[in-house]
């Protein structure tokens, strides 16, 4: 991968000019340590991922599912990496990095939270103080994550703007970033950003799909006819992509959030869903030019899904790019479809998945035949921190699956 | 490039030019009309008019809350440009947003069809904050083509190469940031200033000191150490959204935006005075 | 290892008529499947802890600790196996070995409720049918894991009995297998019980040991001079050992819960701590003779602990007359120094771990030159479950941590 | 092995033992010994008093319910000694507890001061549900050593060499489980009791049905298809959890209890007598 900059007209570095000399510094320190391996920069790196973050993560055939779908399944299983999600090959990568930059502290957004705990984790761990900015709507749905980065030692400063999602918590991150700029990283929780962020996010989070790409041969003997991921930001994607761009025999699924509908209201300014690949069109936010939810003028739109971490009107420009070549299949799954399958996986295969990733679930539910014979599924996460959103979201719903709330009732009663 | 005879002339040295900013249509289209009408009757000598955006990153949290506050309120780029068509100053205004909605306008792709509706309805230049050099030319090309001035922001950051950059596609004025972060009204005056003005000191466009600026003896401080003008908008939105927030009428706010102006451009002209009685200003 | 039913003096099956027959059928699957792996069985079973699990979990070298107690701390990572803890080395184990056996239901206890979780994963994976019982006590105390085994597809049976621990847990689980005993395969969470669960369950877990012993030669270059573990039935602890045994040179430190003190009250009935190692002695429960904490007249106390996991009345056999033989040290670790541990790992390394096995890191905290130059401490497992009543617990305490704990405050009024 | 003359000889063909089963002080001990003495009266052949443990495992929870009211009202190993040295019966008792308090009691370890003990206040037998034949050996020494019988269980899974082996130990009578799980009263009487008693068919001891047992035409039932004796737990317990709950006279109680008793015994005999009456009984 030589792209660090755009990819094809998206991407680029759209940033207060106060920024732009720590993201030059960035470029450089990206160049030298990531893409150079200077000073054993990344072998360091993948020796902590290994120790500490407990790679290489496993990738396990999914007996039901398989026989469910008529189809190998296979999951890719980064929910048993450290902190519970594929989050955290990029914050420590991040967090490392800053570290041999001579960087001082460290902030960060969060959605779901797990950016956050990855980020909180890795700074404990390298020993460096942190910061998280969170919207306040994600800190009261995802509370556990909230106390796990509290635990780990960083500040959690909630963010009150707008409806309090991932799109002001980043916002407010970079405007810490524009005040503390000399002595602090951001790090960026996705494939997002000015660059060299979306290329160096993809970087760290390319070894899923590295290692997946072994490890299917390995299983399957072949490489897979499809690669699956849900995409919020699109790192998780474009980890588990990354290493088969190249294979042009294998599709790439990425699974955005439908939310309550596809229809957006213009009027008040809300997209009831994250589906950005699918829906939105070019613009520029965050640091980058990309595919965005956005009324006719260009103001952003508040996106909306059950998952926190998909949450947001914007998506990494490489994903935007891909897409229009055609190489990146875009794809949506609605919240209903997204509970529903996070019921299933969690009973039948002993997995539960975090409601982001169950958006990659509800795909191959409701389009079994699109993956082929033998498919990549990756689990981005796991679903601890969702237990209390699931409950609520259950009970006000009317699911396909045989969810007994009963027992949810009972237990709360005790 | 454009170098708006307008713009420039706006700033002299011994009449240093006060700039302040406010978010076109806060807190609401008919009120802002008077505010910034106010704001010229104080002495502005060019206005900076926010058009608002949904996401504000290099603003704080004044400019922020009247960025929500108009776009509440209805605003929108066309109201926009029916605002700046329907204003009654004779001072140039310069159009501050942020690319999205220039990049978004009109049919075509690009940001022509808003730069051409721009000038179209008077306006003299462009401050895009989430718009560096590197980023800039399709931006700067209109700009030219329709004879308007593209502002940049040197930050305390900016330094060796990026200068050089902005130098050569700067117009009008440049606008230099007083201190790292965002807007927003401070007590004290950075020394991060003077190390910036002594850094572009030898450019030929005129240099506009901004953020935190808060009262006249701030500005005097900055044009005594060299600056051509003061940038102020926190100051002036804190008035707007007390005002709005007690309920206050229209006129009584207007007047106190007016006096307030008066303030910050007497400073100014304190400032100038001062610096060509010493040739060494006296605090350093 | 070879001991299957009696450690010493320690072990047996004093189990209901009713029983036998299933332990003898039990004992015999246990020699063919395990020990001869008959069908393959064994290595179906490191395949799916491999693939499902992820095994193997990687022994990690801790910056910090090391730093401050001067001495080389590794940590066995168990925390990042599917579910959060050591425990589904020996669920899926069981579950499976039920599979083999032709049985169709599968019961177990849990305490902390990562016992049930694991067995409730473990049996979704393998398509079983699965209750869980747990003590009333611990269900409030562990919320988080009862709805993961509600959404995992298990029954979750609330026992009312006594002070609703581990200890009834066990009992009424027993109760129902009476019952159930032709069709349904009992998973006990650990080391205890009749032969051969003892045994049984000291062989699946001795992977931790298996990969440890490797890994501290790779990492370390030689043996350690110690290993700690927590222990409350003594599954992780023995896990962790079993392979060191015979290297007589490596020093095995079973951390109980200290409690809130080490005095019983025998009026009451009641041992404010599990400390059975240290303070228990011989006696009959659960189908073992084992140490216990009793009364004079051999009636079973009640225990206590901070952790639900550690909170149990007994302690495995084998671990009993390993102590009684000198091989095994014990020791223990009180509610206090078991939090303060607690945040301190989370702090320093960025792992929260298990509220189990904060007294593991409490040991090390309390006697830094007890362990050698070289020490391996086994993160039985991660602490998301105890999130809430670390909180509670923390604010009744004046820790000798920095915790702030307003930010959790400000959190919950959010 | 102990063959205690009282115990066997409490089972006869045409006269089968009704065997009651109470928790020795539930819900205290002076109405425990009351009730004891109710179903002596009752037609009680030979009484197992239980000896209360914490972790009753192979109880239900009505017999587990019990043993928290007798445990909590103060009930104690030595306490139980004294029980049966006061109860005023003169039918044999055998000793129903768990092996940890037969175990822990006296200075000496093993089961011999409890058995010792046991022997010296009265007892005849033991039944220890948590002790299967493979552990037993200690404690069937000491039985030995005193005269005293040691009661096996036999389950309805208990088939081939655990047969043989709890064949050899078992003296006294062989308490047969009539049903898989643990004590409780039913309403309706297993077919496992029928496979249970034809695989013993031939052992030379009585065999008393037990597991389940709740009115008397279950016990004629249970007779007739071989038992020598019924034994009864659950069903009686009942009658005191219901007293104690509804705070009745103690003596009002054991009214119920002797009746109860006198239902039982009545159905047990009914069931001698019809079985007697034919070769192959009625309903097989
Ligand atoms: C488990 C999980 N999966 C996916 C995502 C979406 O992020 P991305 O699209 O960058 O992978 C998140 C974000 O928080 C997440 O927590
Ligand atoms: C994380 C953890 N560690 C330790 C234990 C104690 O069990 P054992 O002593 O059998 O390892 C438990 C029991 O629930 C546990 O959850």
């Amino acid at each position: 991968m030589s792209e660090t900059v755009k990819f094809g007209q998206y991407g680029g570095q759209y940033v207060p000019e106060v920024l732009m000399p720590a993201i030059e510094e960035l470029t450089d320190a990206y160049e030298r340590y990531v893409l150079d391996n200077e000073d054993g920069f990344m072998d360091e790196f993948r020796q902590r991922l290994r120790d500490f973050g407990g790679r290489p993560t496993p990738l396990q055939y999914a007996d039901q599912l398989s026989e469910a779908y008529d189809t190998a399944v296979y999951l890719k299983r980064e929910d048993l990496l450290h902190g519970g999600a594929h989050k955290l090959n990029n914050a420590l990568g991040q967090v490392l990095l800053a570290k041999y930059m001579g960087k001082e502290r460290i902030i960060a957004e969060t959605g779901a939270g797990q950016h956050g705990t990855a980020t909180a984790m890795a700074a404990a761990h390298l020993d460096m103080p942190c910061e998280i900015y969170m919207g306040r709507t994600d800190i009261n749905r995802q509370r556990p994550n909230v106390f796990r980065m509290r635990l780990n030692g960083a500040e959690v400063n909630p963010v009150t703007v707008g409806r309090g999602t991932l799109k002001e918590a980043i916002s407010e991150t970079m405007r810490d970033w524009a005040t503390t700029v000399e002595t602090t990283h951001y790090v960026i929780g996705s494939i997002v950003g000015p660059a060299p962020f979306p290329a160096m996010v993809r970087d760290f989070q390319s070894v899923i799909s590295e290692e997946a790409r072994e490890q299917i041969r390995d299983h399957a003997g072949r490489l897979p006819d499809s690669v699956v991921a849900c995409a919020g930001g699109g790192s998780n994607t474009m980890g588990s992509f990354a290493e088969f761009v190249d294979d042009a025999d294998v599709d790439l699924l990425a699974v955005e959030a439908g939310g309550s509908s596809l229809t957006v209201n213009e009027q008040e300014g809300v997209a009831p869903n994250s589906a950005t690949l699918s829906t939105g069109d070019e613009g520029v936010l965050h640091g980058a030019r990309t595919k965005l939810l956005q009324d006719s003028d260009g103001q952003i739109m508040e996106s909306h899904s059950v998952s926190a971490g998909l949450d947001y009107a914007g998506v990494g420009p490489e994903l935007a790019h891909l897409v229009d070549e055609g190489r990146v299949t875009p794809a949506n799954v609605d919240d209903d479809a997204a509970l529903e399958a996070f019921h299933r996986l969690s009973q039948e295969e002993g997995i539960i998945p975090a409601l982001e990733t169950a958006h990659a679930f509800g795909y191959l539910h409701e389009n079994p035949d699109a993956v082929g014979d033998v498919t990549v599924i990756n689990v981005s996460g796991r679903g601890d921190k969702d237990l209390e959103t699931v409950i609520e979201e259950t009970e006000q719903r009317d699911l396909d699956v045989d969810v007994d709330m009963s027992v949810f009732e009972a237990a709360e009663g005790m | 490039m454009a170098n708006n005879p307008d713009l420039a002339g706006a700033f002299e040295r011994d009449d240093p030019a006060f700039v302040p900013y406010l978010a076109a249509g806060d807190p609401d289209y008919e009120a802002s009309l008077e505010y910034v009408e106010a704001l010229a009757r104080g002495g502005a000598d060019v206005i900076e008019l926010g058009l608002p955006f949904s996401e504000p990153i290099a603003e704080g949290k004044t400019i922020q809350d009247a960025i929500v506050r108009a776009l509440d309120a209805g605003m929108t780029p066309d109201r926009y440009f029916e605002f700046v068509a329907e204003l009654d100053v004779d001072v140039p205004l310069v159009c501050m947003t942020y690319y999205n909605l220039i990049y978004q306008y009109g049919q075509e792709e690009g940001p022509r069809p808003f730069v051409e509706k721009a000038a179209d309805v008077g306006i003299t230049g462009f401050v895009v904050p989430d718009l560096p050099a590197e980023e800039a030319d399709p931006l700067r090309e209109a700009c030219d083509e329709f004879d308007l001035d593209l502002v940049f922001i040197v930050a305390p950051t900016t330094r060796g190469d990026r200068l050089d950059r902005m130098r050569e596609q700067v117009s009008g004025y440049v606008y230099v940031q007083a201190r790292l972060g965002t807007t927003g009204a401070r007590d004290d005056v950075s020394d991060q200033t003077d190390e910036s003005l002594a850094r572009i000191d030898d450019w030929d466009v005129p240099k506009a000191v901004g953020f935190g600026i808060k009262e006249g003896d701030h500005a005097a401080r900055i044009v005594r150490a060299g600056a051509d003008g003061i940038i102020v908008g926190s100051a002036l939105v804190d008035i707007v959204a007390e005002g709005y927030e007690n309920d206050e009428p229209v006129s009584a706010v207007a007047d106190r935006l007016e006096a307030k102006a008066r303030d910050l451009k007497e400073g100014a002209l304190r400032g100038a005075q001062q610096r060509a009685e010493s040739v060494v200003p006296e605090d350093q």
